[in-house]
């Protein structure tokens, strides 16, 4: 019993009391566990995390739980800048293709074997081995060690954006050797492909139940992490969550629903913490030929009956910053370009259907909504706002898992997909922009465009880069396949006894080392 | 009797063999690539590959089947397909333990009420107390779980805040915090289960006073809680014996619904997980199991009907 | 009288309906003595067990004692609660029920069963109730009672269980016994042995019985007094002699005269009671027999007589005693029979010969695991012939194979193996390779009426659809409406019956469809089975001359089925006896009942019981209970239980037919001439006497 | 005494279909809870049939008050009884709309159920024997399988749809129906009548379609108001679950699970959808109760 009993809430006392006397026999002995460091244990509640390779996954939970275990060189912090961390500097060549990182020395993994050059020359080596994500940033690269304490990447083309591919989500530095990351062993091995640098050691793990780190004692950063424990409940349902959190059963909570964070609002001793991001639902229309948008009239019409404000104010409550018609959302500060939205004109809408189809309306299609967050609330709205522009659509739920392993969000007309916060906005231009990108869902191919993107792409320099993102941003204005509806606020929530506790954009980044638990 | 129970075996692994081959056919009919659905829509074609390689995904339909089931028979049934790949026997078991927790505080909530009910509603039959208690099991029998789960938290949780609303299972739960966690759940599956079980009672008494065993025991002149508890219940009560264990294998699947309104970690709620997720070892596992439980739960009541039942026993 | 255990003065008993109470025991007055046995006697829905019970102060949660007194043994017991009546029951009064199966509870053994009562009766410990439950199965002549009582209800035989509930009534030795229709299920054999047990048991007691029976002949045999009930009111009271000998009231007479017998001179009809019992919903407001009275005049219609003492101490409810005493009630018209018999009745119609059918197939499972498996021989190599325009009674008793053999013939049931031919032509043993013409020309009546009509389908469906069916040539809808109401006439039914649901007939009038039915297409066989055995005497009487007269009108031949002997003698020219699946004797009626020759047969006809206490028939009673058809005994199949056996050989041989002149055959090893021999001895006659 | 009783007040079973309907009717309304029951289960199909007359708004209708604004989240007032939902639509609405679905899929479902079961029992209880043992242990096999995990597998495989739903409803209730049906011809083909129509010759259809069903209508009457009962508690529960019919169209299930995030803010989101399903599921309970009272002789007598 590591738990310190004060932890679980003492409102239901008068029922407590009836249950204990009512404890005839012991069913069962829970299984103690090494008494925790001073600091106490953070409860976090979550989804269940499905894959644990640390190359691989990458939702919030899967981040959460493999940040606690692993380093990266580089931290990504909430306002998106870049900090030393696994890397205590870094330098690079004149030409810009060539990085050079000094590692911090004396470091230890959980099993008491050093990190070294050769950890670091693994872990990027299995990003490309196995076409980690991470790449979308990297480019290509080649990596090699330079004695036990410096590593050398030698890039084959500019790239502007390198940094923040070494800091990628993914990019989560593991032990030379490791076998299969992220999967369980046998027996006393049970955790032996859970060994990381990180401030927590995996102690106990039940899939889909609960998950229990204790705190590092050899943590390279003196007096961190600052709790004894962390313990992860995996809760797949968001109002259970909530409810767990009320209840006192856990302390931390991220991404709650919109229309859910009111019931916590009341809650003396909960603290809720609203995080802007660029975290948005893309609502594209695919315009390659033979496809719903291929006229670029058809595409404007969805624009101009999309009442991003109301949907804002609505669906959303309020939480977030009305969208636009690009992935560059002005949580991006100076790469945010203000163009302004065409205003609501359900009339103009219907003018551009009838010019582009010669009929007075359009449809019905079918609308294809990844069932995740508040898309189904959203698509519903939509469906209502775009009647009165003349586009009738049927809603099609989709489980998101189906959804996107189904690749159905690669080959619909319309669809609306959900897309997470990312550190560079440079990210979305290359996975989902370009006409080459891998997840180019919209099948949107404007040679202008892509010039631009790759223009940018070298581009380091802020204020030039943030030209060319805004000439971007025009041309997506003008004829884009996108309508964005709003750019999400992330919501948290943690009891009130938490304690130096950050929410990222990303909430799967939530950098827990100084944390701590204060009753 | 013992030819009649392993006929019954039989018949269980027989059941148990036709509806693995139908759970297996309709998993690989279920939509979606399973290694995309495990690896998230980030994942490369190479890691694809690598996951379908690893969890033998690229074999004939018929030689996984054939790999399953030899695994399922020698005891290795295999691993996960997410969640780190747990092995899935002991994912399950684990599981099932948590169910089994739930199960017997419904059972131990639910049984003697229910009897007793269906007794006092028997012996006061078409009188007031009969008719209460009929109108209350025709009001909450039908009722299902999630609206009488619904309910109950919001009055017990969040009105009243005497008990949590939520039953996930933490480690640092003492014994009278299993309670306390599970009454919300149990109280949920007992007022399905308190309605069927009276009822199923009360018919049973109220078949068995008119008999001609009855009258013949008043006639001796036995006195009346004599025949009542002796002669009557003794018999009334096989088919409820038979009802409990039926209920027993509606608690291994059909918890479901409650698992998931409660979050609660049981067999259920790792169903739909695994359905979700076309986690095929766990789903394949899980549902084996329940058949497993449930036809056991049947034979067990079939036995002790014989076993109190000489009409069955002896032939 | 004055020292009667037992005193029912002008009881009343009502039963509640809906909201309203009808009246079903009205003004019964009745007293019993000790050390005698009172019969009740009554058709279905009379009141009988209704007022047996009563007598026990037990009523049906919905019955009321409106007026009246049962006093028994000087204490007024419809003013004691029932808490009192528990000490009464089982210690004073006990009940021998009608089915000792359902009497008795499934869950405990017969011995825990009869302890209880002792223990709750007697104060005496578990252990000493237990030897006493023994030695009580001891005395009911159980031959190893300590093994009984181990055993639970389902474990034995019919008879066997009827001793168990005698043992039980009488293990506390009470004053008084209520026999509620104890032997209605048992065989003959059981059930002579029975009643004598009975007799000599409550004799020994000095108990006295109500003894309730719808059968007059048990009632003859076994009772010194009898009461007769109709409607719920007493009609006749008397001694058995007397009553049996000078009945007074025209309802006894008449249920006397309705009963079929054996006589030499067969070609004629039985005396019926016309019309139904009244209802409980309308009783006459005069005599309650008035409406079926035949010499009812207006004073009976109107106005109800009084419970009048006779000349012979008897009690009557009559106005018209005196003159029936005197004048009788006069014969019925008879009305002639036909001649019926042809000259073709040599030639057969139908020839069943070595048929054989077992019951129980192996499962799925057996057959997978090799189970061991005995199949039921219901019918094991059996041969009857029926001849032109005659009637084959076939007699058994239950589970002899008699109705296997019934059903293999019209191929309800395929035979195993055997051949059947009808005319001297094979016939398939298969129903579905049967042509019409052959399912025309043998058709079936059933033995129960309840549920021998579709209760979906109105008479006049159900006879249309047969006419349409079988007929020769395609009839019209008018053609067939007219041939159903000449059917309904045959049967002696109006046409307006036609409209009629099976739920508004009687068992008796659903019993005269299903004739009609069965006679629809001008059959030439029909197969009846047990075509009367669910049906009250009065109406057994009207089926029966009906099934007479039609063989006449219609020229058809019958297979009748049926454990009643009288029924048998009665319409049966030709009987084949019957004995676990194979045939045992046969012969014509006169034959085979004036000189059974088979020990089986014989013992068969000596067990019948008379309605009439002057016969006293030798009895022979056969030990033991019938062999189970799974497990049939080697050689004679008789050899278990035959009183005349000879030896080794009836176990190990099959016994071969012995013909003892025209046609009159027996399997048996005992010559026929030795048979005579002892059936005729002076010691014999001695053997079976009461 | 007993014979002469049901003699005097023989209950079903006879007379032409419209005395017995009238019978019916009388019997039904002579307690009082099956009256209500049935009352309740005729005014949900009036509402059913009715539902657009009666519904004042679309059931994916956003309010919007003069101002324009999206009135989300509502108390319930005159104009909107029931209130409004997160997304601004009227619940009163919503709920009548509702009723057709959790009305029609069961129906539907239960019908086509009965109608499959009905022929499998029939015919397999007519011929019996080892082709009866093969379609038993086949069943039996499929009733082993827990009804929800057979629904979550299938819905998973079919998808959501009405379609799915009806199949995955039909797959788990033939058999059930099935085996009702089957022990009652059991009983029936032995009868009297059955065996006087098959000396007559008649084909096994008319055997099983005019002598035994009217037989096994009883028993299949109020096994079908129970298997109604039982399917619209299992669609609203995959409505629950999320396995229901997919949005905007108004499951009570899905209502239910929706508005239970909501039951501070707007507790009437929550209570609407489960009082019409508490309502409905007794009314069709008290109902099924009601016909098993009535038809209990008839029923009895056959099994």
């Amino acid at each position: 019993m590591f738990l310190n009993s004060a932890h679980v809430n003492g409102k239901s006392g008068i029922s407590r009391l009836m249950f204990t006397t009512l404890m005839i026999l012991i069913l069962f002995t829970m299984s103690g566990i090494a008494a925790a460091q001073d600091g106490g244990v953070l409860r976090v509640g979550m989804n269940a995390p499905e894959n644990l390779d640390p190359a691989t996954g990458s939702n919030d939970p899967e981040i959460l739980f493999n940040g606690t275990i692993y380093d990266y060189l580089i931290d990504v912090r909430p306002d998106n800048t870049l900090a030393p961390n696994l890397a205590s500097g870094w330098e690079m060549s004149d030409d810009g293709l060539t990085y050079t990182f000094a590692l911090v020395e004396g470091v230890q993994f959980h099993d008491g074997s050093d990190f070294t050059a050769a950890d670091v020359v693994f872990t990027f080596e299995r990003l490309k081995a196995v076409e980690s994500a991470a790449l979308g940033l990297l480019g290509d690269f080649e990596v090699a060690a330079d004695g036990d304490y410096t590593v050398v990447f030698t890039l084959a083309g500019l790239n502007a954006d390198f940094l923040y591919g070494i800091a990628s989500r993914f990019a989560f530095i593991l032990k030379e050797g490791t076998e299969n990351p992220g999967v369980l062993g046998e027996g006393d091995d049970v955790f032996s492909n859970f060994i990381g640098t990180g401030p927590f050691v995996l102690a106990e793990y039940s899939a889909g139940e609960r998950a229990f780190l204790t705190a590092n004692e050899n943590y390279w950063i003196e007096g961190q992490p600052m709790l004894g424990g962390i313990e992860f409940l995996f809760i797949d349902d968001s109002l259970t969550q909530i409810d767990a959190l009320r209840s006192g059963a856990v302390d931390f909570i991220f991404k709650l629903d919109v229309s859910q964070v009111a019931t916590l609002e009341g809650e003396s001793d909960i603290v809720i913490t609203e995080v802007v991001s660029n975290q948005h639902p893309l609502i594209r229309i695919r315009s390659d030929e033979g496809h719903l948008g291929e006229d670029a009239r058809i595409r404007q019409a969805f624009r101009l009956t999309t009442n991003r404000e109301e949907l804002l104010l609505t669906v959303q409550e309020g939480r977030g910053l009305v969208g636009n018609n690009d992935p560059i959302g002005p949580t991006y500060g100076d790469f945010f370009a203000e163009i302004d939205n065409p205003a609501f004109d359900s009339a103009a809408a219907c003018d551009l259907i009838q010019e582009a189809t010669g009929e007075a309306r359009l449809g019905p299609i079918d609308f294809y909504v990844d069932n995740a967050l508040n898309f189904e609330s959203l698509a519903v709205a939509l469906q209502q706002q775009w009647s009165e522009g003349c586009i009738d659509v049927n809603i099609l739920m989709r489980e998101s898992g189906v959804y996107y392993a189904n690749n159905e969000w690669m080959e619909v007309d319309l669809g609306i997909t959900g897309w997470g916060h990312r550190p560079v906005p440079q990210i979305y231009l290359n996975i989902m922009v370009a006409g080459d990108a891998v997840w180019n869902e919209a099948h949107f191919a404007d040679a202008e465009v892509d010039e631009l993107i790759a223009q940018a792409s070298v581009t380091a320099d802020t204020m030039a880069r943030a030209e060319i993102y805004a000439q971007i941003s025009t041309i997506l204005a003008e004829r884009g396949p996108y309508v964005i509806p709003w750019f999400s606020s992330l919501i948290g929530a943690a009891s009130s006894i938490v304690e130096g506790l950050e929410m990222h954009p990303f909430p799967g980044l939530t950098d827990f080392r100084s944390v701590s638990i204060n009753d | 009797m013992i030819r009649y129970v392993i006929r019954r075996i039989m018949l269980l692994v027989f059941t148990m063999f036709i509806t693995s081959i139908i759970i297996f056919a309709l998993t690989q009919l279920l939509p979606g690539d399973i290694a995309r659905l495990v690896l998230g829509r980030d994942a490369s074609p190479v890691a694809l590959e690598e996951f379908r390689e690893t969890h033998h995904l690229n074999d004939s339909v018929p030689v996984q089947y054939a790999n399953w089931l030899k695994g399922f028979i020698t005891g290795d049934w295999g691993r996960s397909f997410t969640r780190g790949n747990p092995q899935v026997r002991p994912l399950i078991m684990d599981r099932l333990a948590n169910t089994a927790r739930l199960g017997v505080m419904i059972l131990v909530l639910s049984v003697p009420l229910s009897i007793l009910l269906g007794v006092v509603a028997a012996l006061n039959e078409d009188g007031i107390l009969d008719s209460i208690i009929a109108v209350f099991s025709l009001a909450v029998v039908g009722l299902p779980e999630f609206v009488t789960g619904v309910v109950l938290i919001n009055v017990f949780a969040h009105q009243l805040d005497w008990f949590p609303s939520v039953s996930f299972v933490s480690s640092s739960y003492s014994f009278g915090d299993w309670l306390r966690a599970l009454f919300l759940p149990s109280l949920t599956a007992t007022l399905v289960l308190l309605a069927y079980i009276a009822r199923m009672t009360r018919a049973g008494v109220i078949d068995e006073l008119k008999k001609p065993y009855v009258r013949t025991a008043t006639l001796k002149g036995l006195p009346q809680r004599q025949i009542i508890v002796k002669h009557v219940l003794r018999n009334a009560l096989m088919p409820t014996i038979t009802v409990i264990a039926l209920s027993m294998g509606w608690l291994a699947g059909g918890l479901v619904v409650i698992e998931q309104v409660f979050n609660f970690p049981g067999l259920g709620r790792e169903l739909v997980d695994a359905v979700t997720a076309k986690n095929t070892p766990v789903l394949q596992a899980i549902v084996m199991l329940i058949i497993f439980v449930y036809a056991s739960a049947n034979l067990v009541a079939d036995v002790m009907y014989g076993i109190l039942n000489p009409r069955i026993r002896l032939e | 009288m004055e020292d009667a255990i037992i005193r029912v003065e002008n009881l009343f008993i009502d039963y509640r309906l809906g909201k309203t109470w009808h009246n079903v025991i009205h003004d019964v007055t009745l007293n019993i003595r000790p050390d005698t046995i009172h019969g009740l006697v009554g058709e279905s829905g009379s009141g009988k067990s209704t007022l047996a019970l009563a007598l026990m102060r037990y009523l049906a949660p919905n019955a009321r004692i409106p007026s009246g007194n049962i006093t028994f043994d000087g204490q007024d017991l419809l003013s004691k609660s029932t808490r009192e009546m528990r000490d009464i029951w089982g210690q004073l009064i006990s009940l021998v029920p009608q089915d000792s199966l359902a009497a008795l509870n499934p869950s405990y053994t017969v011995g825990d069963q009869i302890a209880e009562i002792t223990r709750r009766h007697m104060g005496i410990a578990r252990r000493e109730s237990a030897e006493r439950a023994v030695e009580m199965l001891h005395r009911v002549k159980i031959s190893d009672p300590a093994d009984v009582a181990k055993r639970y209800p389902h474990q034995l035989s019919g008879g066997m269980l009827q001793r168990v509930a005698i043992a039980m009534a009488l293990s506390t030795s009470p004053k008084f016994l209520i026999l509620d229709e104890p032997t209605t299920a048992l065989d003959v054999t059981t059930q002579v042995v029975i009643l004598d047990l009975f007799r000599a048991l409550i004799h020994d007691n000095h108990a006295a019985a109500l003894y309730v029976s719808h059968d007059l002949g048990t009632i003859a045999q076994l009772c010194d007094d009898v009461t007769v009930l109709y409607g719920g009111e007493i009609m006749e009271s008397a001694p058995v002699k007397t009553l049996f000998a000078a009945p007074t009231h025209p309802y006894t007479i008449g249920l006397l005269r309705s009963l079929p017998r054996y006589s030499e001179e067969s070609e004629s009809r039985l005396e019926t009671i016309a019309g139904i019992a009244p209802s409980l919903a309308n009783r006459p407001t005069g005599c309650v027999f008035a409406p079926r009275c035949p010499i009812a005049n207006s004073q009976c219609h109107a106005e109800k007589p009084p419970l009048t003492a006779t000349d012979d101490g008897g009690l009557v409810r009559c106005w018209r005693w005196r003159d029936v005493a005197t004048e009788g009630l006069g014969e019925q018209p008879k009305v002639p029979l036909s001649q019926a018999v042809s000259a073709e009745t040599d030639k057969p119609l139908l020839a069943a010969r070595n048929i054989v059918k077992h019951f129980g197939s192996r499962s799925v499972f057996d057959k997978l695991t090799g189970q061991l498996f005995s199949p039921v021989r219901a019918v094991d190599d059996a041969s009857i012939t029926i001849r032109h325009h005659s009637t084959l009674g076939l007699v058994g008793e239950s589970g002899s194979g008699k109705t296997t053999l019934a059903r293999c013939i019209v191929a309800l049931n395929s035979a195993d193996s055997g051949e059947i031919e009808l005319d001297e032509l094979p016939i398939s043993n298969r129903l579905n390779e049967r042509p019409k013409t052959m399912l025309r020309d043998m058709q079936m009546v059933f033995q129960n009426p309840a549920d021998t009509l579709n209760p979906y389908h109105t008479v006049g469906q159900a006879l249309g659809r047969t006419l349409k069916r079988l007929s020769l040539d395609a009839l019209s809808p008018a053609e067939i409406e007219s041939r159903v109401v000449d059917l309904l006439q045959s049967v002696r039914l109006t046409a307006d019956y036609a409209q009629r649901y099976p739920a508004e007939l009687s068992g008796g009038e659903k019993q005269r469809v299903a004739i009609a039915r069965a006679f629809a297409a001008d059959p030439a066989l029909v197969v009846a089975d047990e075509p009367t055995s669910s049906l009250d005497a009065s109406v057994q009487a009207v089926i029966m001359n009906l099934l007479k007269d039609l063989r006449i009108e219609k020229g058809a031949s019958y297979l009748l089925i049926s454990h009643d002997l009288d029924v048998i003698a009665y319409l049966a020219d030709w009987i084949a006896v019957m004995y676990l699946g194979q045939i045992v004797e046969e012969g014509s009626t006169h034959a085979v009942y004036a000189s059974p020759y088979h020990p089986y047969t014989e013992a068969l006809i000596s067990a019948i019981p008379t309605p009439d206490p002057a016969i006293d028939n030798p009895i022979i009673y056969l030990e033991g209970e019938v062999p189970s058809a799974k497990n049939i005994p080697s050689g004679c199949r008789f050899h278990t239980r035959c009183p005349r056996k000879i030896g080794a050989i009836c176990e190990t041989e099959e016994p071969p037919w012995q013909d003892a002149g025209e046609g009159h055959c027996i399997r048996c090893h005992i010559d026929v001439a030795e048979l005579i021999r002892q059936q005729n001895s002076p010691q014999e006659q001695r053997r079976g006497t009461r | 005494m007993e014979q002469n009783l049901t003699n005097v007040e023989s209950f079903g079973a006879s007379h032409s279909f419209t005395t017995r309907f009238g019978k019916f009717l009388k019997q039904l309304a002579e307690r009082p809870l099956s009256l209500i029951g049935t009352f309740i289960v005729v005014l949900f199909l009036f509402i059913a049939v009715t539902g657009p007359l009666i519904a004042p708004h679309g059931y994916d209708e956003f309010m919007r008050d003069d101002e324009g604004a999206l009135m989300r989240r509502t108390e319930p007032s005159l104009q909107h009884p029931f209130g409004t939902d997160k997304d601004g639509r009227d619940i009163f609405s919503r709920v009548i709309w509702g009723t057709r679905e959790i009305i029609l899929l069961p129906g539907i479902a239960t019908t086509i159920a009965v109608i499959l079961g009905t022929s499998i029992g029939l015919t397999v209880g007519y011929y019996g024997g080892w082709f009866d043992e093969i379609v038993s242990q086949l069943m039996d096999s499929l009733l082993s399988i827990p009804a929800l995990v057979l629904a979550l597998v299938m819905l998973g495989t079919f998808g959501q749809s009405e379609i799915g739903i009806i199949i995955v409803v039909v797959l788990l209730y033939t058999p059930i129906v099935a085996r009702i049906i089957r022990s009652t011809t059991l009983n029936i083909r032995t009868l009297g009548y059955i065996e006087a129509a098959k000396l007559r010759g008649e084909s096994t259809p008319y055997i099983l379609f005019r002598e035994i069903l009217p037989g096994v209508l009883p028993a299949l009457v109020v096994e079908a108001a129970l298997r109604f009962s039982y399917a619209i508690f299992l669609i609203a529960s995959l409505g629950f679950l999320g396995l229901g019919v997919p949005p905007p169209s108004p499951s009570w299930g899905r209502m239910v699970e929706e508005a239970r995030g909501e039951y501070l803010q707007a507790p009437w989101a929550l209570w609407a959808p489960v009082i019409a399903i508490a309502l409905l599921v007794v009314g069709v309970n008290l109902m099924a109760d009601g016909l098993r009272r009535i038809f209990r002789h008839e029923i009895d007598k056959v099994s």
